[in-house]
């Protein structure tokens, strides 16, 4: 099969810049490993202040009616293996795809935070969770804890109680090697401050304007009730971490242990809390491994390593373009924003069509525009992170100006 | 373990479809996945480890891991978390 | 905290420097520390993290031409017997036999005789029919024609190979400094003083140059110049699965590849088959000469699967969890150099092993300790193994 | 206390730790010499924990490695699948 473009992954990021390309009149196939479309959006729930609940399933389903109307062929249930210049798109059953350009949007993927015990059946990464619990309509446990403080972390354990879970606390995760600031109250109390816009969240609002500066943090960790705050009713302890998880055949029970105010586990503090079910919050890393040949950069505040890519969306291999989380870890809105993008800069590449420039010059703001309004911000310094890399990309064209063709 | 009342998302999908984990016989419903179908009938465990023997079930749901990897028929290794379960399926643990 | 972690050398003069960490170099480490020398062991990476961690695990005996080559992998063979005691660890060393499958008449042919020479050489291998091949190893296939099965073929675990020959090296005081880069040999009145490394200079009259298919660029800068040239093999690496594989297993493709030069296979492919004790299955492999290019185009993944699902349908459904790229030590003859430089004094070379790496390990370490030492068991093979016979035909 | 960090080839923190300590210090030696990542997930899980305990031992920066080795195939494919695409010279 020949195409003008293929995408790997059915994201929000690939599924937008799909309808985009079809709609111009470009042949396009979107590849994936799962069996349905929509990426991390099909797990998705939550109130949106302006637009009311956002469901994550049902936009997936919807974009996908909007997809196949326009064209666009879905290869679901396909391993994409190898991408090879030309570009060729090597996939589990020996399907020959060929395509002209290249659009990697895999996304991201969570990164763990170990705990003695975490390989137990009925721990799970929060992603997961949040998958079986609203798009399959399974509960991942009857009493669950959540170990890991961010805004997904907060997220799911709103969306688990509303499934009816109880949920037994939000806790920091053991201190040592793998978490180290973020097995803090203090420090904790600082991220928090960052994300203190989640308009839905009235402990955060409250988090937000108390730790705005250090001496207060300080004051918050110390302040802090011992026994935890409650959010939407979920127990959010910042005193105590997770030690271990227990069980045979599978989860029985959590160790938790008290935590001083610079975040020092108090002697025989130790606490045996039944659950049956874990869930990690470790954060989010962009998945690269299928733009490994193009020139990557690590940016931390994108979370990682990430391709190094231009405003438009292209990377330094000759038409492999990306989109979504894969550039940078940020929301499902600004996700389909970019993917649109890529998909404006691909056609005006192949069409060298002057209105397309205005099309592509507008789209960059608009994805400026979604992310100034995100209501949910993963990575608190993802502005800066977004600066860096338009800087890196102008140091790399000015560098690569007489070897490369950066067009 | 089914969420069968949900105050946004509103009712579920009745429709069955009958498989075998191991040789038992459970049911599960259509267009889920695997890990779904067991997980409502309460299993978590799906396999355990090639040298210490400890068990292992769903952990990344996205199909990164290969926790959750199961045989289907004389398919290895299938990813029980991104795979639909469908009608007649014969799911077994796979060691190792 | 470890020593290596940090930069700069504590020791600055060693009695024999050892530049190269992988199944060669260690072997010579352990055995000259065991004769009472004074050794450093530099790598640029780590322990056999190069060609020693990209090739399969077997030690064939049958697959060698009767003659120098031959007698060299016996005695090697022979020494994996008390290797794992001499080492005090578990290499994984199993004699478990080796078998190599036939398919069609032209390759009976060529194994007939290519048995009956090694019989008369005297290596323990017989012809199977098909239904003795099938009962030896059930995972081939069906329309096999025979095989043959040698008893003294065995395996080894390479990656324990090269980390046990430095532990017991480590123990007897071999110092060992990796992601420690040879980037100079210093020279004065035609003898070496020293070699520079990336992280200072370490002085000592003997350098040994371990560097298997980097030997070359070693050689460069010791004025030495020698035609060792990368050829590239690459290896499949399956999921974990039962026991499957009875010892080690070959194709008669694998041996014309290896023996034949006029009638290559594409990308010389013939199958070589292994299993660790983890589970895992090692499945070879092609031949080629394209430098030290590590990126695989998808061709040659195919033709590897291709012609393992044809020797072996069992693999079918089996995945493959990554590949392996590693560089042999191509010398021209299947033999390597073992030799003292004639131009640089204190100069020696221990390279060009190409595929047998791992079976001529063992001896390679008391060939180097020969060489030096003077005598010993293994110094008839030495007149056989210098640089000097490729003087007529320069390969690059 | 000890944990599981490769999941897949069961490899404990301590195995890592003693691995370091033993002097095999970068990404490579330590999945040579424990197999950390070298089980059907190629790292996936674990790669990113290594450089922590890596960062950690050696008191040190935490390595900034991809760990990406563009290896084929990036993922587990039976090799049915991959034999598809030969025999096509012969």
């Amino acid at each position: 099969m020949r195409m003008d473009v293929a995408i790997i992954g059915s994201g929000p990021a690939g599924i937008n810049a799909a309808i985009t390309l079809a709609k111009k009149q470009k042949s396009v196939v979107v590849i994936d490993e799962q069996g349905k479309v929509g990426g991390k959006l099909i797990g998705q729930l939550h109130e949106d202040p302006k637009d009311g609940w956002w469901i994550g399933k049902q936009i997936a389903e919807q974009m996908k009616r909007e997809a196949e109307q326009v064209g666009v062929i879905f290869l679901l249930q396909r391993e994409v293996w190898a991408i090879e210049p030309g570009w060729s798109i090597k996939m589990s059953g020996h399907e020959d795809i060929t395509a002209s350009y290249v659009i990697v949007a895999t996304g991201a993927q969570e990164n763990p935070t170990p705990v003695p015990g975490w390989t137990l059946p009925g721990t799970l990464a929060i992603g997961a969770a949040q998958v079986l619990n609203n798009y399959e309509r399974v509960r991942p446990g009857k009493r669950i804890a959540i170990i890991g403080v961010d805004p997904l972390a907060f997220t799911v354990a709103q969306e688990l109680k509303l499934a009816g879970a109880d949920i037994v606390g939000i806790y920091l995760p053991p201190e040592g090697l793998f978490a180290t600031e973020k097995a803090k109250p203090q420090s904790t109390i600082g991220y928090l401050s960052t994300m203190a816009h989640l308009a839905p969240n009235p402990w955060l609002r409250l988090a937000g304007s108390m730790a705005k500066h250090h001496f207060i943090q300080k004051m918050g960790s110390r302040f802090y009730p011992k026994a935890g705050m409650k959010v939407f009713g979920v127990p959010l302890r910042l005193r105590h971490s997770i030690i271990s998880i227990e069980g045979t055949d599978q989860v029985e029970a959590i160790t938790t242990v008290k935590l001083s105010s610079e975040g020092k586990a108090v002697k025989n503090s130790e606490e045996s809390i039944v659950v049956d079910a874990v869930c990690i919050s470790g954060g989010l890393v962009p998945l690269v491994e299928l733009a490994s040949s193009c020139k990557t950069v690590y940016i931390e505040e994108l979370g990682g390593y990430v391709p190094l890519h231009s405003p438009e969306m292209k990377t330094s291999k000759k038409n492999l373009y990306v989109c979504g989380n894969i550039t940078g870890v940020e929301g499902a809105k600004v996700a389909m924003e970019q993917g649109k993008l890529a998909a404006l800069s691909i056609v005006y590449k192949m069409t060298g069509d002057e209105q397309l420039r205005e099309e592509v010059r507008s789209q960059k703001e608009e994805v400026n525009r979604i992310r100034a309004e995100a209501t949910i911000t993963f990575m608190p310094e993802i502005m800066s992170g977004r600066k860096k890399m338009e800087q890196m990309w102008n140091e790399y064209v000015h560098e690569s100006r007489d070897t490369h063709d950066i067009r | 373990m089914r969420i069968e009342q949900h105050p946004i998302l509103g009712p579920l999908n009745n429709e069955t479809v009958t498989f075998t984990f191991n040789g038992d016989v459970y049911e599960g419903r259509k267009g889920e996945s695997i890990a779904a179908a067991l997980l409502a009938n309460e299993i978590r465990t799906l396999r355990y480890t090639a040298q210490k023997n400890e068990p292992r079930g769903i952990y990344c749901g996205i199909g990164h891991c290969y926790e959750c990897r199961v045989m289907i028929g004389t398919k290895r290794s299938v990813r029980a978390c991104i795979t639909e379960v469908v009608e007649g399926m014969k799911i077994q643990s796979q060691g190792g | 905290m470890s020593m290596y972690m940090k930069a700069g050398i504590r020791m600055t003069s060693a009695e024999i420097v050892v530049i190269g960490a992988g199944v060669i170099g260690t072997s010579i480490a352990f055995r000259l520390a065991e004769s009472g020398r004074q050794v450093m062991m530099i790598d640029r990476n780590g322990i056999g993290a190069a060609t020693s961690s990209a090739c399969d695990k077997a030690i064939f005996l049958q697959s060698k031409r009767p003659g120098l080559h031959m007698d060299l992998a016996r005695e090697s063979r022979n020494m994996y017997n008390t290797l794992e005691e001499e080492l005090g660890q578990s290499v994984e060393f199993k004699g478990a036999g080796g078998t190599v499958a036939i398919h069609t008449e032209q390759q009976m042919l060529f194994m007939k005789k290519f048995v009956h020479d090694q019989t008369q050489a005297g290596i323990n291998v017989s012809l199977l029919n098909q239904k003795e091949a099938k009962e030896q190893q059930p995972i081939l296939a069906d329309d096999i024609i025979g095989a043959s099965y040698s008893p003294d073929d065995a395996e080894v675990n390479p990656l324990k190979l090269s980390q046990g020959f430095a532990t017991a090296a480590k123990r007897l005081g071999v110092e060992i400094m990796t992601h420690t880069e040879a980037i100079g040999i210093e020279k004065s009145n035609g003898k070496v003083t020293g070699v520079k490394t990336s992280k200072g200079v370490i002085s000592t009259e003997t350098v040994i140059n371990a560097c298997g298919p980097f030997a070359s660029s070693i050689a460069r800068f010791s004025g030495v110049p020698m035609n060792i040239k990368p050829r590239r093999g690459v290896i499949l690496i399956s999921e974990k699965v039962d026991p499957i594989v009875n010892g080690s297993l070959l194709d008669a493709q694998y041996i014309a590849a290896k023996h034949l030069s006029g009638q290559q296979p594409e990308y010389g492919i013939g199958l070589s088959l292994g299993q660790t004790d983890s589970g895992n299955l090692l499945i070879g492999g092609s031949r080629e000469f394209v430098g030290f290019n590590k990126h695989v185009h998808s061709d040659v993944l195919h033709a590897i699967a291709y012609h393992a699902c044809k020797v072996v349908p069992a693999l079918t459904n089996i995945r493959i969890i990554r590949s392996m790229v590693g560089f042999r030590p191509f010398t021209g003859d299947g033999l390597p150099i073992i030799d003292r430089s004639e131009q640089l004094r204190g100069y020696i070379l221990a390279a060009g092993h190409e595929g047998d790496g791992i079976a001529l390990s063992p001896i390679t370490g008391c060939l180097v300790r020969d060489l030096l030492n003077g005598g010993g068991p293994t110094s008839r093979f030495l007149p056989h193994l210098t640089s000097d016979r490729f003087k007529e035909k320069t390969l690059l | 206390m000890d944990c599981v960090i490769c999941r897949c080839e069961e490899v404990l923190l301590s195995d890592i730790v003693r691995a370091i300590e033993d002097g095999y210090t970068s990404h490579r030696e330590i999945k040579l010499k424990t197999r950390a990542g070298m089980g059907i997930c190629q790292g996936r899980t674990c790669r990113l924990l290594l450089d922590q305990v890596i960062a950690s031992v050696s008191q040190g920066p935490v390595p900034k490695t991809i760990g990406i080795a563009p290896n084929v195939p990036i993922r587990p494919i039976m090799l049915g699948d991959l034999a598809k695409g030969g025999g096509k010279a012969k």
